[in-house]
């Protein structure tokens, strides 16, 4: 993994291109000022953006390692910071540090094995990444399959992404739904837990999920009842980071600190930490 | 992150003779969140307001700042401007390079730099500003008149006349003020009171107004709109109802030496007494500190006599509330009494008199029913002199700095009579500067000196002595440059004007500011001359400044306009910039509710997610209809929960901060 | 073994200050705390403990990391400059001396903390041993002997005479350059003032706590245990305990707009705190139970978990003599582990 | 204080047993004889409230937030100092006195254990009232002090024994043994005043410049209980979790002084809690010295409800340019 | 500890250095003072910036320790008289803050003629270019505020 000699100095970025995908979930492009891509990561991996003056805030980069060009955030507007970069325009210069966390991982343990991607809401920006990973390297995989579920359609984020490259794939099986019957909606109405036990899901996946604390915890009691194990799930903590680097005392939940030792967790790791912080 | 757009004002060369208003627009249009800047001759101009309205479409402003006169001069306009275009009109800030830069600065390099500063503090407010909604609030269709001299009186009528519900209030017995005491008016030399009982007549008559007379207003809470008084209506000892009016009371009363108030004190009259034949209402009033049934309990010949059984010595002061939507206060004047001016010898000789007294001297009515006396001998006087400026246009600290603006013309008018009634009377004028801009009056002054023979010197009066027999005055001619000594009969001083000393209560209680002489601000000097700057309260007549009867009535009735304005409308919006409370870091300690002068802040239970705790909680809660927006609360609150709208506290601590860099 | 006389003491910082900076316990209105050393600074080489531990030295309370510059849509940044130069923490307890071991496995780990690490590469520590420890003392318990400071040079003062001995390269260094103060001496006065020591420690009161229930149950166990709530139901909630500790390592970055430039430093803050955890609105540790619990937890449980059965505390006692409440870790300790004694 | 507590051990039982309350705010023995522990108990184990001369800490703010969550009543017990905060927090809302039951307890005065240990006196086994004097058994020796001499800085000027709020006494105020004022209260504030502003420039800032901003002071001070600090809400704009140097030290000393000020009890939390000991008392006296020449006599929490001198106002009050006039 | 060097007041040199002085003015009766000043053009030092607020009693002690905090040299607050205040009593709680505040500047050893509070009213511009002017010399001859200043926002 490559690292700079500055942990803690972040370096600079340039935001070329905002895209508002929901009402309130902006994807940010960022380039370094020479117009790279500002770092290297790994799927599940995040990075430190920060405004000065406005605040330093943790998120999960959406885009794939495999993209050569750039590096994407899906931000969603939920505090203080995050305001201020919805009201950001392109040519605006952010700060940049990371990438920290573990990340999935997508060249050990689920290489070779068939995927269930399962997210909710925003949660889809972390296993963003991973998806197009794996798309990227699709030898490596077996089948993959997408629950992505949303409040409304105007919600679902990448919804252009997910309609013209990931449904039309083969190979790859895409279930969209909403929570309530909309206009114009056609797909699925319905919670993610839910349509979960619908699906007629074989138990041969590894199942990757991300969302609402809520979602997440009836999602994975359905997929025990289905059969699957807690061994064969993993998740992305939700990031309660400042320093990345495991060192101010934060995001501890029990002996693990999320930023260095997660924030990806396999389900029966958490189950030997505390379920508060 | 707003989009600002940085408007600068030349104000033609008031403000670009000092202020190189290019570099002001250029150096604020490099300043974070400006996308617009430049400067034009008059931004108040339609064209200027067309370049604000077409910058916020062509540039997508969010917010406006800009580089002008005072906002108490345009903000209004400007807010106008900026909303027709669509931003809301609270977005706007103005950094005043006019009055507190360009003015008062002569260096052009130092008054740019500190323009430049003013525009950077004004776009670091706007930045944090936010858009706000008037507050709609009903409105009370009924106005309390403060005062019922002329000034009152035709404020109530001309209000009345367009259907509105309307209270005068008060304090003497009867209304009719001032002008009830004048002989006669100049310069047409009517008579005072052959115009003025008519109008308390009309005013008594008018249902729509209602006079509460020997009463008085005790307090005022609520705002424009939504006043609440209090009225005191003091004890007359005599049913208002049931008297008829007939004076047979006052001929029996045993009690005679009161002072007679309308007289000027020249005379007496009863305990119980009726101020004079045309009062209105035409009602007895019974003296307590003269009355000897209510100091000892003897007497009460007065209820023996009075056949209407009105005589009521145990009625009782009686507090009255009632609602309004305008308050006018038409409080009126007095003449100082100038006892500090013992050269004039106002203390020691009863011939030395003011004008007013002089007044009811020559009035028919008055206590030598119109014959001019000396007031020590009852004889005709030989010579009479008059002194100016007698307390005004001064500096000392007896004096009034003002000019008292009447006493030229009443003197012109006093001498005028006197000549005309006694030809042989000498009359002298000692003036400083006689001072005649009006209609018709320049040419009656000169009638005085040209016709009657009036004797007008330019000097000052050092000395009235009393002579044997007649007064000693001792003056200086200041055309010839030499020293008079006269003798006279009588001195007439024209005692400068003030406001009625009851103005200062009434002020404090509308909070309506007062200017050092205690006559009421308006809101803007020019542009805004009878309203006080607190909405609703309007000002008619002397209350405000040294006035003639003409321009009283003419003060009274566009006060009354502007209470029509008002009280023809159903709502009134209110002004946004007020308090509002953060429910998760209130206290509910009630601090605030002590401090606010308006009792806009009460207190209820909420439910509130704070740092991810749901609670119930009790929390301080703002009536937007009454909070002003002063923000005593502000600071009053520890946590720092109470902000004000308009004025919040990062907004001022960014303009410190900007102003500080 | 080498000595200088006290009395001359003086001479000996003066001509260590005049090479690098010196950093002495030293009394200000009152209270001694390690602050740097200037002439005529009332140096109380007698005082047992500072208010602040010594970790100041290596973690100050508060440090810039880097400025920024916003220029329209540009921002550049300027790293704050690291320590470079050597300097001397001098007069470290034995108990201070060992928190920076604990310190130095959460800054050193990788990635290492560079504004930390540059300290620690640079400070000459010169520890200096106990003779008269407080009844509040429990360092022992952690494996520490306070007569002999685990430190680049160590001294003793013992009838005057300050007694001293390099442990290091570093200390050997340093004991080299400023050689001309000193003499040399044998080892008789400090082996008895050890000694005496020794006997003084055993009678402490709290020489023999109980830690093991810590380290044999299970992280969730102690995690869930009812005492918690009663042991927190007063916390005030507020740092000192934090910041009194020489272990004590959270810290804040927060951004300060001077009106040119934005500031970005990082100063010490409290798991104590009730908005430690609040970010974006959402707090994870919402009551002082939990806040409390996180505390203790991370003192007794996870370091020892994280660091190879190294507690996150050195037995100083600061705690126990600051706390407004007198809640502490040896009550939380005896409270929790009480029955494994 | 045996006797007392064995009379208020008596008295919380009753209480318990007539069903008033269930749950007590008291103290609790530590590992010292000193480091007693404010702590809350319940019928099971009433009898390990502790009360002895180190129960100095004013606990009515605890009742804040703890007065909430139990079926019945709390039980506060009060000293005569406490009540006036009690009074305050009624006045103020912060607490409901419908939840609580106060029952006043005397006090003759509270030890410092940092005076005691000021005095050179180290190694603390134990410590014994003898008199007049406390005898302290030590690591190394046996100590003596007069305990006058270190009592808590709020017992030197004691407000008396009168108890100004709550539902019962445990004796009567009469009954009390009573508690001599040691020192004036103002006597150190007038040193200050004294000097000349220079002097008193360098004085504050080698106190001031010891603190470590734990927010000890703060969060002990029973008139500090908004529920955010400005100094912790990142949108006053004066946020900030350390004093990075000279001003913001200054800064937040005075405006903790100043929002307490007319509320402040002068019960001295907040330099009993500091730990650098500085003499924060110094502040909040200074204000109540200056309300009280220039507003009149006031205390705060005296009697509830009543209107603080900051929050009413006279139209004669001296303007604020006495500061520069008063010499 | 270097205070003594650092903290000292440095007297303003002639015309080298330019105390700064932020005048927070009430909306009805001081800051009309000011415009009616600048109608008069009574001239007063440019190194005065008046920040309007709606009465006196908004001022915060915060924002006058923000002041020197970011380099003034000397704060002023200007209200309605006493007994004018538009909203009626804000200027006396004004009052006693003020003096309360000021007094406790003192007795921090703050020099208490850096802080100044007057009552100007709207028609007093005369007065209003007075009082700048004269506060202006005072903090002149007081020079440059060493004690109150976050050595941060210095440039």
């Amino acid at each position: 993994m490559m690292k700079r000699p500055e942990e803690q100095i972040p370096a600079l970025g340039v935001v070329t291109d905002v895209r508002r995908d929901t009402p309130d979930v902006k994807t940010f492009r960022v380039v370094s000022p020479e117009g790279k891509k500002p770092l290297e990561h790994m799927p599940g991996q995040c990075a430190m953006l920060s405004l000065p003056g406005i605040g330093e805030g943790m998120f999960s980069i959406t885009s794939s390692p495999t993209q050569e060009e750039y590096m994407e955030f899906s931000i969603k507007k939920c505090g203080h910071l995050t305001s201020w970069l919805h009201e950001l325009e392109p040519g605006q210069m952010v700060t940049i540090r990371g990438p920290y966390g573990n990340g999935f991982p997508v060249e050990t343990e689920l290489k070779g094995k068939n995927l269930l991607f399962i997210a909710g809401g925003i949660g889809l920006a972390p296993l963003h990444s991973v998806i197009n990973y794996c798309r990227h390297y699709r030898q490596n995989y077996g089948d993959i399959e997408i629950i992505y579920g949303s409040r409304s359609m105007d919600d679902l984020v990448d919804i252009r992404e997910i309609q013209e490259e990931w449904e039309p794939e083969e190979g790859l099986k895409v279930h969209l739904t909403i929570d309530r019957p909309q206009d114009g909606w056609n797909g699925h109405v319905g919670f993610v837990p839910n349509y979960v036990k619908e699906l007629n899901l074989s138990l041969d996946k590894t199942v990757l999920i991300c969302g609402p604390p809520i979602m997440i915890k009836f999602t994975l009691q359905n997929l025990q009842e289905l059969g699957f194990s807690r061994e064969q799930v993993y998740t992305t903590m939700e990031l309660r980071m400042k320093c990345g680097i495991g060192k101010c005392g934060r995001c501890n939940i029990g002996s693990k600190y999320v930023c260095k030792d997660g924030p990806v967790f396999r389900f029966d790791q958490l189950d030997e930490l505390p379920d508060e912080y | 992150m707003q989009k600002i757009g940085v408007f600068v004002c030349w104000c033609g060369s008031n403000i670009a003779a000092t202020v190189d208003v290019a570099a002001v627009a250029e150096a604020l249009g490099k300043q974070p969140g400006v996308v617009y800047a430049t400067d034009y001759q008059y931004m108040c101009s339609a064209s200027g307001q067309n370049l604000i309205k077409d910058a916020i479409r062509d540039y997508g402003l969010t917010g406006v700042v800009i580089c002008a006169c005072s906002p108490r001069m345009h903000e209004a306009t400007f807010r106008k401007t900026i909303s027709s275009a669509g931003l809301n009109p609270y977005m706007l800030e103005i950094a005043n390079i006019r009055e507190q830069c360009s003015w008062i600065h002569k260096d052009r390099e130092e008054a740019t730099k500190k323009a430049i500063t003013m525009g950077t503090a004004a776009i670091a407010k706007v930045q944090l500003n936010t858009p706000l909604t008037q507050m709609k609030s009903p409105v009370t269709k009924r106005a309390l008149v403060i005062g019922g001299g002329i000034a009152g009186m035709q404020t109530a009528l001309d209000i009345a006349d367009a259907g509105f519900e309307v209270d005068i209030v008060e304090k003497k017995p009867t209304i009719g003020g001032k002008m009830a005491q004048l002989d006669k008016t100049f310069p047409t030399l009517d008579c005072s009171s052959c115009i003025v009982t008519p109008k308390m007549v009309d005013t008594a008559a008018n249902e729509k107004i209602t006079i509460f007379s020997y009463a008085e207003v005790e307090n005022v809470t609520g705002f424009i709109g939504n006043f609440k008084a209090t009225i005191k209506q003091k004890p007359r000892y005599v049913d208002a109802e049931k008297c008829t009016g007939c004076g047979l009371c006052t001929t029996k009363c045993p009690s005679k030496k009161s002072l007679n108030e309308f007289n000027m004190g020249l005379n007496t009259r009863t305990a119980i007494y009726i101020p004079f034949a045309q009062a209105v209402p035409l009602v007895a009033t019974i003296d307590p500190d003269a009355c000897i049934k209510l100091k000892t309990g003897k007497c009460g010949l007065c209820e023996k006599v009075c056949e209407a059984g009105a005589i009521d010595y145990a009625q009782k002061e009686e507090l009255i509330e009632r609602e309004y939507g305008a308050v006018v206060v038409a409080t009126g004047y007095n003449q100082i009494k100038p006892v500090q001016y013992e050269e004039y010898l106002y203390n020691q000789s009863r011939d030395v008199v003011t004008s007013l007294e002089f007044e009811r001297l020559m009035s028919a009515s008055g206590p030598t029913a119109g014959h001019l006396q000396c007031p020590s001998t009852g004889k005709l006087p030989r010579h009479i002199v008059f002194i100016q400026c007698v307390g005004s246009r001064g500096t000392a600290c007896r004096e009034k700095p003002y000019c008292s603006k009447v006493c030229c013309m009443y003197t012109a008018k006093h001498a005028m009579l006197v000549k005309d009634h006694y030809p042989e009377v000498e009359c002298t004028v000692f003036y400083i500067d006689v001072r005649t801009p009006g209609k018709n009056f320049d040419e009656f002054y000169r009638r005085a000196v040209e016709q009657y023979g009036v004797h007008y010197i330019k000097g000052m009066v050092g000395k009235v002595e009393q002579g044997d027999g007649c007064l000693k005055v001792q003056a200086s001619d200041l055309l010839d440059n030499r020293q008079l000594h006269l003798e006279a009969d009588m001195v007439v001083l024209a005692a400068a004007i003030e406001p009625d000393p009851s103005a200062r209560k009434i002020g404090t209680m509308l909070t309506a500011s007062m200017d050092t002489n205690d006559f009421f601000s308006e809101a803007h000097a020019k542009l805004r001359p009878v309203e006080s700057p607190t909405a609703g309260v309007f000002l008619s007549g002397m209350c405000q400044g040294p006035k003639d009867i003409p321009e009283t009535v003419s003060q009274a009735s566009a006060a009354a306009s502007k209470v029509i304005g008002v009280l023809s409308k159903d709502f009134l919006l209110s002004n946004p910039c007020i308090a509002h409370s953060d429910p998760t870091l209130c206290n509910g300690c009630s601090q605030c509710q002590n401090v606010c002068a308006y009792g806009a802040i009460s207190y209820e239970d909420q439910m509130v997610v704070d740092k991810g705790v749901r609670e119930t909680r009790r929390v301080a809660v703002v009536n937007e209809a009454i909070c002003q927006g002063c923000g005593a609360c502000t600071v009053t609150c520890p946590s720092g929960a109470m902000d004000l709208k308009g004025f919040a506290s990062n907004q001022i601590m960014a303009e410190v901060d900007a102003i500080c860099n | 073994m080498l000595k200088i006389a006290l009395a001359g003491i003086d001479r000996l910082f003066a001509a260590i200050a005049a090479s690098k900076k010196l950093y002495l316990p030293i009394e200000n209105a009152g209270e001694v705390e390690f602050s740097e050393y200037s002439e005529g600074a009332k140096v109380r080489l007698d005082a047992l403990q500072t208010v602040k531990s010594a970790k100041d030295a290596f973690f100050p309370f508060t440090e810039n990391m880097m400025q920024f510059h916003t220029d329209g849509k540009n921002i550049s940044v300027e790293a704050a400059k690291r320590v470079d130069e050597d300097f001397v923490v001098f007069g470290v307890r034995a108990c201070d001396a060992r928190s920076f071991s604990i310190l130095d496995k959460v800054f050193l780990a990788d990635p290492p903390d560079s504004f930390y690490a540059a300290r620690r590469a640079h400070g000459i520590i010169v520890g200096l041993a106990c003779h008269r420890p407080e009844e509040t003392c429990f360092c022992t318990n952690f494996g520490i002997d306070p007569t002999k400071p685990e430190t680049d040079v160590t001294a003793w003062i013992e009838d005057g005479v300050l007694y001293w001995e390099a442990q290091t390269e570093k200390g050997k260094a340093l004991t080299e350059e400023i050689s001309a103060f000193l003499e040399a001496s044998d080892e008789k006065a400090v082996e008895e003032q050890r000694e005496r020591t020794k006997k003084i420690l055993e009678r402490l009161p709290l020489a023999n706590l109980d830690l093991s229930y810590f380290k044999t149950h299970p992280e969730l166990e102690i995690f869930k245990r009812p005492e918690w709530k009663e042991l927190s139901s007063h916390c005030l909630g507020c740092g000192t305990c934090t910041f009194v500790c020489p272990t004590c390592q959270c810290y804040d970055i927060r951004d300060y707009n001077t009106g040119h430039g934005i500031v970005r430093y990082r100063c010490w803050d409290s798991c104590m705190y009730s908005d430690f955890t609040l970010m974006a609105a959402v707090n994870s540790r919402k009551s002082q139970v939990e806040r409390f619990r996180q505390r203790f937890m991370h003192k007794l449980v996870y370091n020892p978990i994280n660091h190879e059965g190294e507690f996150g505390c050195v037995g100083c006692g600061r705690c126990l003599r600051k706390c407004p409440i007198s809640m502490n870790i040896v009550k939380v300790a005896k409270t929790l582990g009480g029955e494994q004694a | 204080m045996r006797d007392i507590r064995e009379k208020l051990l008596k008295k919380i039982h009753e209480l318990f047993d007539a069903g008033v309350v269930d749950r007590v705010v008291g103290w609790k023995a530590g590992e010292f004889c000193y480091d007693v522990t404010p702590a809350l108990f319940n019928a099971g184990n009433i009898d390990e409230i502790l009360y002895d001369a180190f129960c100095g800490p004013n606990q009515s703010k605890f009742l804040v937030k703890g007065a909430e969550g139990g079926e019945k009543k709390i039980l506060a017990l009060l000293k005569p100092c406490d009540t006036y905060s009690y009074n305050q927090l009624i006045t103020e809302h912060r607490i409901d006195p419908e939840k609580i039951y106060a029952l006043g307890i005397p006090c003759t005065g509270m030890v410092d254990i940092n005076k005691i240990r000021a005095l050179g006196i180290s190694g603390i086994l134990g410590i014994e009232e003898d008199g007049e004097n406390l005898k302290i058994e030590t690591l190394y020796g046996t100590e003596s002090c007069k305990k006058a001499d270190v009592l808590l800085e709020r017992c030197l000027v004691c407000k008396g024994k009168n108890h100004v709020a709550g539902d019962e006494l445990l004796i009567p105020d009469e009954e009390a043994p009573e508690v001599p004022k040691c020192a004036e209260r103002m006597t150190e504030v007038e040193k200050l005043e004294a000097m000349s502003p220079e002097e008193r420039f360098n004085w504050w800032r080698s106190q001031l410049s010891k603190c470590i901003r734990c927010n000890a002071c703060r969060n002990a001070c029973p008139a500090c209980t908004c529920r955010t600090c400005v100094f912790d809400n990142p949108s006053s704009g004066v946020s900030a979790k350390v004093n990075t140097n000279d001003f913001e030290e200054n800064m937040f000393h005075i405006i903790r002084a100043f929002h307490v000020a007319g509320r402040c009890t002068d019960c001295g939390e907040c330099s009993r809690v500091c730990p650098q000991n500085i003499p924060l008392h110094l502040l909040n006296r200074k204000f109540i010295k200056d309300i009280d020449e220039f507003y009149g006599e006031y205390q705060a929490g005296a009697e509830p409800n009543v209107r603080g001198p900051l929050i009413s106002y006279t139209e004669q009050d001296v303007e604020p340019s006495i500061v520069m006039t008063r010499g | 500890m270097q205070l003594n060097d650092t903290n000292q007041a440095v007297p303003a040199e002639s015309g080298a250095y330019k105390p700064l002085i932020v005048a927070f003015c009430c909306n009805w009766c001081s800051y009309a003072g000011a415009d009616t000043a600048g109608s008069s053009r009574l001239s007063y030092p440019s190194n005065i910036k008046i920040i309007r607020v709606p009465c006196s009693c908004r001022v915060n002690p915060l924002f006058i320790l923000r002041a020197f905090q970011r380099g003034a040299d000397g704060v002023i607050l200007c209200g309605c008289h006493p007994g004018d205040c538009h909203y009626t009593t804000g200027n006396y709680y004004a009052r006693r803050r003020m003096t309360l505040l000021f007094s406790m500047l003192d007795y921090l050893g703050i020099e208490r003629e850096r802080t100044r509070v007057e009552w100007i009213s709207a028609a007093e511009g005369a007065k209003f270019a007075a009082t700048m002017n004269e506060f202006a010399e005072t903090i002149n001859r007081l020079g440059k505020n060493r004690k109150l200043r976050d050595l941060r926002c210095e440039i």
